[in-house]
């Protein structure tokens, strides 16, 4: 049981790099690239995890007992910004089917020499 | 760790081989999407609910909305693209352009 | 390289992680039960310091504040990139012709819909302020809700169409906007200096514990990324909206067919 | 706390702000010499800082948190005479190519200066911060402003460039997140000195040896050092000349750096960490290095041809920080320095071949640099300090490292590197008299460069483009004396963090006076090689063609362009390090 945070982590890091190896469309790469970077959040929040505790919002109740609110706000801020980079893969994928129109990345080849 | 908590690990891991595993773009938006909601709910479990909430609107509407739009937009790109190579050629053909640029033998 | 040579190469590279991976959890603490003394040091006096009740926003604003001006700038930074790309071939110029993809039917929006977004929109741009107004209390905070904020905008070109949603979201204010999230949050690092305190330092009054104007400096920041996160996804929705459009001018081909 | 140390990350940020929101206002001039300005204001109070810094680090609190009892809650920078030389250097480079790129980006009017000054204080954080995850903030800004740089042109090649530097980036950034992950499930705490108390208590902790993993493999990947190096070449060859100054000059060492840092403020404690380094460090460094000067040489794209050679330089400066002593960090520092210095001026070189001449292909250019030919004397100096020559900044610094090699025993990796310096500087030689005095003819190949249009805008005098290249490799040509006393002091500083540097760590023996010139000479053999190979006899060929063909059958599918074989190589070299990882430990 207490092995499922550090493995799914794991798993979802290196599944999406297996996207992002085999992927045959650059569009399919962006979203498999945001899956490797959805495992740093589960791993995050996971260190972050206090057995029993509650959220560190301390509106109804006394400061005391939570999980870590420091993991929470170094994720939180990178989810918002994960998207923009997101976007400007995306719009270099939009880009580069205008140009070639094809997104297969092993259609393509970049300057060579 | 509660069952719920590990049931929850358990979608998300599902959820993230699914975007990588349906290689049809217009069906990984939806595994995108779900991938987001199960997200949210796992991070919401983890006592994280500013971090859920963040997953919640950019995984599940910002995110999985700009991929339908750029889908969209390239298949109406497609149509310009098909109507400008009528006998042009045809762009992805563009192996031919890596051949011209052959190395030079400098060693 | 061959492809199932590049799979060959990263299944052996996985052959030599796993064992590593699988000694590397022998030896993890037990999940949520080892000792977080960073946070604790948090939860323990956030509150009596900074007189906010999310402790998440006292770490990302205040205690932490240098880290998530950096983050600001990535986003800006992505963002002006992403314009930059998008806007590069084809300019500044709006068009309301939507782009078709072949044999596609048009959809003509029904009244309801009409309706609903309308309805919908401004309900939903006051969630995402509100949002903004409340990280010091509940979660939320700039970053959330300054994507709710341009996802609100978006109704309107579901309810009514691209062109008055264009007539609305002009970019150029639009990125100057942008550009003026970030300067207020520089600004309000630069603002404590003049007094000679640290950059960043929260030097305004806190105000009370629970109450809508408490945190100080903490409120002022948090706006500045509020405004920089809606500008910026709008910018996005804007450039990537453009690109489903046709060119203004129909080729003649086309005209005639 | 002074508060100078803020402003290198904050001023740039404040002013590009203001550009963004005023740029379309603002007569077409004003962001040149705003920016411009700003550059230079950030090397002079780094280099005050510097100054400063040597009698005991500038250690500045922001938002004047520091400790709750004794756990550190804010974000500190810490500011060492390292550090900020660095810092002086990136603004000094950034200030350059703002008078290079004057008015080239005129199209998108005031945009480039914002994400050059995100850039610039991107890299200033990076260097002077105390803590791990803002170390990661300003890594990821520092890629992100890059991405958005990179794909300026819209070309496809530049489009796939980007593509596979966006992706390939990413997931260093996500190595690094990763490995601050786990390190922060052991310590739960940030800071740089906190971490390395818990490091030094139990080095051999597997949390401690697969956070650094990560963290390595995310700031090999920006170093661009095997076997992460793919992208560069790709990245470099397709931006604009003057991001790929930039790019090389400073952006590629920091991503090492950031090794660096990391190694000396957190994980110096840990036995298996520092023999790791000491060994499997050393073969990456000096692979690198021989890689990146043997596929220098293959290539026939001038940009690209450099890109190489980035990657082999980069890999000496690996090679001499995983010597680990202290006389090699100060020779990592000055080769930095001249390195950064000469490349700069040598991809700025090139983008005034694009601009004037419309090209960028060795072949294709035969001769024609006749017209431009004070640009010819520059880019003969450059390779001719790239190949070692015994002047400059670079000399200066090959002598420490060499010395420091000598001194730990590892002669072979001074000899390896020196055979990598021969083959750049051979490349860029060949390359020069070629496209500038007309040798070298190749039959038949003119026509099969490159095909696709690069010129750069030649909106600008010759002597404006000339002017910031020539003045850096003056720079780099200067007498290296006092730079070097610097580097030795600062190194006391990077070594024991926090602490004053005294006095200069003492040269060890210097290494036999004839090795520079042995390399030079080498560096000069390998062009004229190229150069007359019609007046050479054909069994020598022959014998060539034998050895060096199957090395280039080997290595270039490892730069394919198509990012699913970076990733995969990527993937490897992570799992390289977790192998020694775990069975030094």
């Amino acid at each position: 049981m207490n092995w499922i945070p550090w493995l799914l982590a794991g798993w979802l890091f290196f599944v999406g790099i297996y996207g992002v190896i085999s992927s045959r469309n650059y569009v399919h790469l962006v979203g498999c690239l945001a899956v490797v970077q959805s495992s740093t959040y589960v791993l995050l929040l996971s260190v972050g995890y206090r057995q029993g505790a509650g959220p560190p919002i301390f509106f109804h109740i006394p400061p005391g007992r939570a999980v870590d609110p420091v993991v929470q706000a170094l994720v939180l801020t990178d989810i918002v910004v994960g998207a923009t980079i997101s976007a400007l893969l995306l719009a270099l994928a939009l880009q580069v089917h205008k140009v070639k129109g094809t997104l297969d990345p092993d259609q393509l080849r970049p300057l060579r020499r | 760790m509660s069952v719920l908590l590990a049931l929850l690990y358990v979608i998300v891991a599902g959820t993230g081989a699914g975007v990588v595993f349906s290689r049809e773009p217009r069906r990984q938006v939806l595994a995108i999407a779900a991938n987001g909601l199960a997200l949210t709910l796992l991070f919401t479990a983890l006592q994280a609910p500013d971090v859920a909430f963040s997953e919640l609107v950019v995984g599940t509407a910002a995110t999985p909305l700009l991929f339908v739009v750029v889908l969209a937009s390239m298949r109406t790109d497609q149509k310009k693209e098909s109507k400008h190579d009528v006998g042009g050629g045809g762009r992805p053909a563009d192996s031919k352009g890596v051949s011209r640029c052959r190395p030079a033998r400098l060693i | 390289m061959r492809r199932y040579r590049r799979l060959a190469l990263f299944a052996i590279a996985m052959l030599g992680i796993l064992p590593c991976m699988i000694g590397l959890f022998a030896h993890m603490p037990r999940f949520g039960e080892h000792p977080l003394p960073y946070g604790d040091a948090i939860n323990l006096n956030g509150v009596r310091q900074r007189h906010v009740t999310n402790m998440v926003t006292a770490v990302n604003f205040d205690y932490r504040g240098v880290d998530t001006l950096g983050e600001e700038i990535m986003l800006i930074a992505a963002t002006v990139g992403a314009v930059m790309l998008l806007r590069g071939s084809r300019g500044e110029e709006l068009s309301a012709r939507p782009g078709r993809a072949p044999g596609r039917p048009i959809a003509w929006r029904s009244t309801g819909q009409v309706l609903i977004a309308r309805l919908m929109a401004p309900l939903i741009l006051l969630f995402g302020l509100n949002i903004i107004i409340h990280p010091q209390l509940t979660p939320g905070g700039g970053f959330q809700g300054g994507v709710i904020v341009a996802s609100a905008a978006l109704l309107i070109w579901l309810g009514d169409g691209y062109r008055p949603w264009r007539r609305l979201m002009r970019s150029r204010p639009i990125e100057v906007a942008e550009a003026i999230g970030a300067a207020i949050y520089a600004l309000c690092g630069f603002a404590p200096m003049v007094v000679g305190a640290a950059f960043l330092q929260n030097v305004l009054p806190l105000g009370k514990t629970g109450a809508l104007i408490s945190g100080g400096l903490i409120l002022l920041i948090n706006a500045g990324v509020g405004i920089a996160v809606a500008c910026g996804f709008a910018l996005l929705f804007i450039e990537f909206l453009q690109e489903t459009r046709a060119e203004e001018e129909p080729d003649p081909e086309e005209r005639e067919a | 706390m002074t508060p100078l140390v803020p402003l290198p990350v904050a001023v740039p940020i404040t002013v590009a702000a203001f550009l963004l929101a005023s740029g379309h206002f603002l007569p077409r001039r004003v962001p040149d010499l705003l920016a411009m300005a700003t550059a230079l204001a950030m090397t002079v109070i780094s280099a005050v800082m510097a100054t400063r810094s040597v009698s005991g680090p500038l250690t500045y609190w922001f938002g004047g948190w520091s400790t709750i009892g004794a756990q550190v809650v804010g974000i500190r920078f810490q500011v060492d005479p390292f550090g900020a030389a660095l810092a002086a250097f990136a603004g000094l480079l950034f200030f350059a190519t703002f008078i290079f790129a004057w008015g080239v980006f005129e199209k998108i009017g005031a945009l480039f200066h914002v994400l050059m000054l995100f850039f610039l204080a991107a890299i200033d954080g990076f260097v002077l911060t105390h803590d791990l995850f803002n170390l990661f903030v300003w890594f990821e800004v520092m890629s992100v402003a890059a991405f958005s740089l990179t794909a300026y042109r819209l070309e496809a090649s530049a489009l796939e460039g980007a593509m596979n530097f966006t992706v390939t980036n990413s997931l260093a950034s996500f190595c690094v997140l990763g490995g601050i992950g786990l390190i922060y499930l052991r310590v739960g705490a940030l800071d740089f000195s906190a971490l390395s108390q818990a490091v030094a208590a139990d080095g051999g902790d597997p949390l401690f040896l697969g956070s650094f993993a990560l963290l390595a493999t995310g700031f090999l990947i920006k170093g661009a050092m095997v076997p992460f190096q793919a992208w560069l070449s790709d990245t470099h060859a397709v931006a604009p000349s003057p991001v790929s100054v930039i790019f090389s000059g400073i952006m590629v060492p920091v991503g090492l750096f950031g090794v660096v840092r990391l190694y000396f403020s957190v994980f110096a404690g840990s036995g298996v960490i520092t023999t790791v380094l000491n060994t499997l460090g050393l073969w990456i460094g000096v692979a690198s290095a021989l890689l990146g000067g043997f596929m220098c040489l293959t290539q026939r794209h001038l940009k690209r041809l450099l890109a190489f050679s980035t990657i082999s330089h980069v890999g000496v400066m690996l090679a001499a920080f995983a010597i680990l002593s202290a006389p090699a960090q100060a020779g990592f520092l000055l080769y930095l320095l001249g390195h950064g210095l000469t490349k700069g001026a040598l991809f700025m070189l090139s983008g005034l071949l694009l601009a004037t001449l419309g090209g960028i292909d060795e072949i294709g250019l035969r001769g024609l640099g006749r017209q431009v030919w004070p640009a010819g004397i520059a880019f003969a100096v450059g390779g001719l300090l790239l190949g070692g020559a015994p002047v400059g900044l670079m000399d200066e610094g090959t002598r420490l490292i060499d010395a420091a090699a000598s001194q730990a025993h590892r002669d072979w990796a001074a000899l390896a590197c020196l055979l990598a310096s021969a083959l750049t500087g051979g490349a860029v030689l060949r390359a020069t008299g070629r496209i500038f005095l007309g040798w070298g003819k190749v039959a038949g190949e003119e026509e099969r460069g490159p095909s696709e249009q690069e010129q750069e805008d030649a909106n600008r005098p010759l002597w404006l483009l000339l002017l910031p290249a020539v003045v850096l490799l003056c720079l780099a040509l200067a007498e290296g004396g006092t730079i070097q006393r610097y580097a030795r002091l600062a190194v006391v500083a990077l070594m024991s963090p926090g602490q004053a540097a005294h006095a200069p760590v003492p040269v060890p023996k210097p290494p036999h006076p004839i090795l520079p010139w042995i390399s030079t000479l080498l560096a000069l053999l390998i062009a004229a090689f190229d150069l007359f190979r019609d007046r050479i006899p054909h069994s020598i060929l022959v014998t060539n063609d034998r050895i060096t063909t199957p090395l280039r059958h080997l290595l270039e599918p490892m730069h394919s362009g198509r990012v699913g074989d970076y990733v995969a190589w990527i993937v490897a070299g992570l799992a390289m390090l977790a192998i020694a990882l775990s069975v030094a430990s």
